[in-house]
């Protein structure tokens, strides 16, 4: 039951209170936008270990997770940032080594699977994969799944259409809900009961955030209630599904944040470098994550003109003349 | 001319592109072969991102699909689930267009963009499909980006990430997806094509300097090459075009 | 193929050009709200018959399509327009009479049924309607459906979930997807191609547009590209699903129209009483539907002054002071 | 005091609502005992509209589920995907109450909205199943509105429109249904609730005036009657907030 009193918290305290070890977690963004990042550097610092984390293509965040040792599992369509990182590289590393186990779904296949954990359904059936390997191959073996409450029997399941060729249709893969434990979004504004507004392309966030158990909210903008609701039109979760709400301003950082700020180039240039060594990644950890108590120390050490640079025309949405070599 | 091979590839994939075609986009080089295609030969195309977007403006290339840069001036800003919806609307998905890399392709067009060696424990972990097995599923063509080299070409793949033709003409109907399927493989050395017979790979043409054995001696199977012809070299319109419209600053190129 | 060249159409020509007898139709709104009442009201003085039509709960649209003898098949879940109409009469009437053949659904299997269609898959599935006759008694009998290729061979199909338990179910009932030869939405604004955006609630118009071989758009305002290109967020229907715009100032009247106008009570309540008796129905078709040449005149002969009385105030979206006795 | 049966019975249902409720609304007396909690004894209750508006303000009573009035001041405006997604979704369904009315009802708190007769060739069509089916279906718990006549309180329904407790105690579980089911009936001669272990309907109480002798006269089937109380009156309170704050203008009342 969530409550409906003032859920604003401090990004520290809404971290330890709902995401433990093993917890399953989901975060929202897609590769380089609007990934939780404030919220990504608050679990590495406090530790948390054995995460099962959930992922269409969230590069980032997730990246960063796996690199500081946070995630021992993970179902995940795509592990990239574009140009950056075409694939992320703790997450290959990892894979590589087996120090995490991973389980391959598509874009849509996840996409589903969150909209079937938010509409309460058990499976959403598709077309996409049909005689392709991510039915065939399995990251998490029969026994595996078994032992585990909270992972589905069977990864995919492939049937026939009852409805006899209804829609040029003869077959179709169901894939199975997900329901974390937590998913952790971020987006532009948000009011003190957990309404919340996206600007730009939602992703799949508003399916991952009504699919979780408990939701974890950071915000640019923290709004009075009457703000969102004077134009309902534009906001997409509604209260009802939120646990904590915490302003973190450049809280998507160093990834974009649709009118407010682009992606830094800079720093995940850089941190595609570290990252490619064990003792450079190390040293970014220390100097990036652990020696920054909040996400205002990171920015601090990054420097305010180069989070300056990368402001967004609020027309366009993005800084129009960044350099992004 | 003076042109790279790049630019001849971005090219001869933006060639295959019509007014009224939905291209879905990757990252990187087939971003550019869509807006390029927008630029020269396809002003009423559409540009369509996985992500949500769809018909953005592109006043600046995106470096991924997630960019802001694709959200803005679009039709409709929605998210993935409005996304794939279109892809296998019947409807829109016949007019889809997906341009798609792997790094690797078989006879039949299917690709892997996630594992080399077993899947449990790989030699060589890739990004994996993202969004791309979904296109491959779905949409009525897609034209396929992949560099020449033999452990790219190959007879077996490591893992079937993207469903081209399958094991043959029926393989996807077997399988139960829609028709469609690969339809080019542009790579730095020419272009292939899918007979509509066999379904099996053909050579189109060669780049100018290339031959045919060429392109045998850098694939593990054999294709037909008896109908090769050279390609055509971009044109200073496609180039000025290319250069100046689409990646000024060579974020790309 | 949807041409992507200018859509623009006269509402007559639209409806001469894609509804034709037998179609199978589907139109948007809900019961008093946003129903495509000027498209309506022309399918009827073009004298379209045997419209086989889809509908959660149109209801004041339905009801005049079934009065006026344009349907003969209606898959449904609700008919009734609220307060005014608690069940619809003429489909009422209809019904008792076996004048039409009608099938009866819940709202949200409706809707999935329309996002089944709009999303390309054969089938979604929910736990709506279990133990219930809603899957026991069917409208159209196995036989009819063998002969008819765009109704599917089953009304609804319950399966156990494959997924053993997963998210607590044991069985779902799956619902087969709707793709009608034409849907018909009334929007607040659109664009030339078809970009539509709807303002306040949204009803199933997205899915059951883009579950449409074709569609029609029907709108209060009629923009230029730039428009509503310049604000996405707030846009619902990109332009390549549409087949015809329509620009129709009061197209949903006597339904609403958020933030446009309001219904007009005096209209439905004049329209339920002619409604319970044949001959007093008649002469509202005559008068209102087949004297009015076009949307125009219909507004003319109700008159400027009680179109006046139910204009939006634009913040609120209704007439504040309506009286709605 | 002076009161109708109309403000008793919406009084009844508005003091079974508390706060943190999600309250899902029908047309007409449904939505103004919504509106009566919210303003008398559960102002964080939240109301919300199977057309897709959530916690909308009501500063006017809307004459049915789409009333313009409904998309004023909501938290967010959506459709009715989102609308039954939320009542279908574990953590959400549970806080949701259905406020719901038929043409029948029967021992378990089954109901029909459908026909009288045959389905085929029915003698009475009613509006059909909207959202109630959904709602009755998926939420916690429902409170249901009717007129106490024996052609309503039946034996056996003539289609079984939305789902009660269907046939027993272990009736939802069997059919595959959610936990949930009917909680109380509020009629115009007073209240009834289920056995939590029968799931048989009871008498809870009677209103003013009235017997439980005369309750069971206007029922085809015969409930227990040992357990019922006399109903309290609405107090001054919750007449003047009901009249002065919910429906100024008699719409409903």
């Amino acid at each position: 039951m969530k409550p409906e009193d003032n859920k604003v918290m401090q990004l520290k305290d809404a971290v330890s209170k709902y995401i433990k070890h093993g917890c399953h977690l989901s975060i929202g963004g897609f590769t380089l936008n609007r990934n939780p990042m404030a919220a990504v550097y608050e679990i590495i610092r406090q530790k948390t270990r054995d995460l099962h984390v959930y992922a269409h293509s969230n590069g980032q965040g997730v990246d960063e997770l796996i690199g500081a040792g946070c995630v021992s599992h993970l179902e995940i369509a795509y592990g990239g940032t574009g140009k950056f990182m075409p694939t992320c590289i703790r997450f290959k590393k990892a894979v590589q080594e087996q120090t995490i186990i991973v389980e391959d779904y598509s874009n849509f296949q996840m996409t589903l699977r969150f909209l079937a954990g938010a509409m309460g359904i058990a499976f959403l059936p598709t077309r996409s994969s049909l005689g392709t390997d991510i039915i065939n191959k399995w990251g998490f073996p029969k026994e595996f799944r078994k032992q585990h409450d909270l992972i589905p029997n069977q990864k995919l399941v492939v049937m026939d259409n009852p409805f006899d060729g209804w829609c040029d249709t003869k077959k179709v893969v169901l894939v199975p809900a997900i329901t974390p434990d937590v998913t952790i979004i971020h987006v532009q504004m948000a009011d003190f009961r957990g309404n919340c507004r996206i600007e730009g392309l939602t992703f799949a966030d508003v399916e991952q955030a009504k699919a979780a158990k408990r939701l974890i909210i950071t915000c640019e903008e923290l709004l009075d209630d009457d703000y969102l609701k004077n134009d309902p039109d534009r906001n997409q979760i509604p209260f009802i599904h939120a646990d904590a709400v915490v302003k973190v301003p450049f809280g998507a950082y160093p990834t974009a944040c649709y009118r407010y700020y682009d992606y830094d180039a800079a720093y995940m240039n850089a941190y595609a470098r570290a990252a490619k060594n064990d003792d450079a990644y190390q040293q970014y950890l220390a100097a990036y994550v652990f020696d920054c108590p909040t996400h205002t120390h990171l920015l601090d050490k990054v420097g305010r003109g180069r989070v300056e640079s990368i402001l967004a025309d609020r027309n366009r949405g993005y800084a129009k003349n960044l350099d992004r070599k | 001319m003076d042109y790279t091979l790049r630019e001849l590839m971005t090219i001869c994939a933006a060639r295959e592109i019509k007014n009224g075609d939905i291209v879905f986009c990757g990252t990187g080089i087939s971003m550019l072969a869509a807006m390029a295609a927008k630029n020269i030969n396809a002003p009423d195309s559409v540009i369509f991102f996985e992500t949500g977007a769809i018909d953005s403006k592109l006043e600046d290339i995106p470096l991924a699909v997630a960019d802001p840069r694709i959200m803005y001036h679009t039709s409709a800003n929605g998210g993935l689930m409005e996304a794939f919806c279109t892809m296998q609307n019947p409807m829109s998905g016949a007019r889809i267009v997906g341009i798609l890399g792997a790094a690797q392709i078989d006879l039949y067009g299917n690709l892997n963009s996630t594992v080399i060696g077993e899947y449990d424990a790989p030699d060589v972990r890739f990004s994996g499909s993202g969004g791309a097995c979904d296109v491959a599923s779905f949409v009525s063509r897609s034209i396929i980006f992949m560099k020449m080299e033999k452990r790219k070409f190959k007879k077996k793949l490591d893992y079937l990430t993207s469903p081209g033709f399958l094991d043959g003409p029926d393989g996807r109907e077997k399988a139960g997806l829609p028709p469609g399927g690969p339809d080019k493989v542009i790579t730095d050395m020419g272009v292939m094509g899918f007979d509509e017979h066999t379904r099996q790979m053909f050579l189109i043409g060669c780049f100018p300097g290339i031959t045919p054995d060429q392109i045998l001696d850098n694939m593990e199977f054999e294709i037909r090459t008896d109908r090769a012809v050279e390609i055509a070299v971009p044109t200073q319109t496609e180039l000025t075009l290319l250069r100046e419209k689409c990646d000024p600053h060579g974020l790309i190129l």
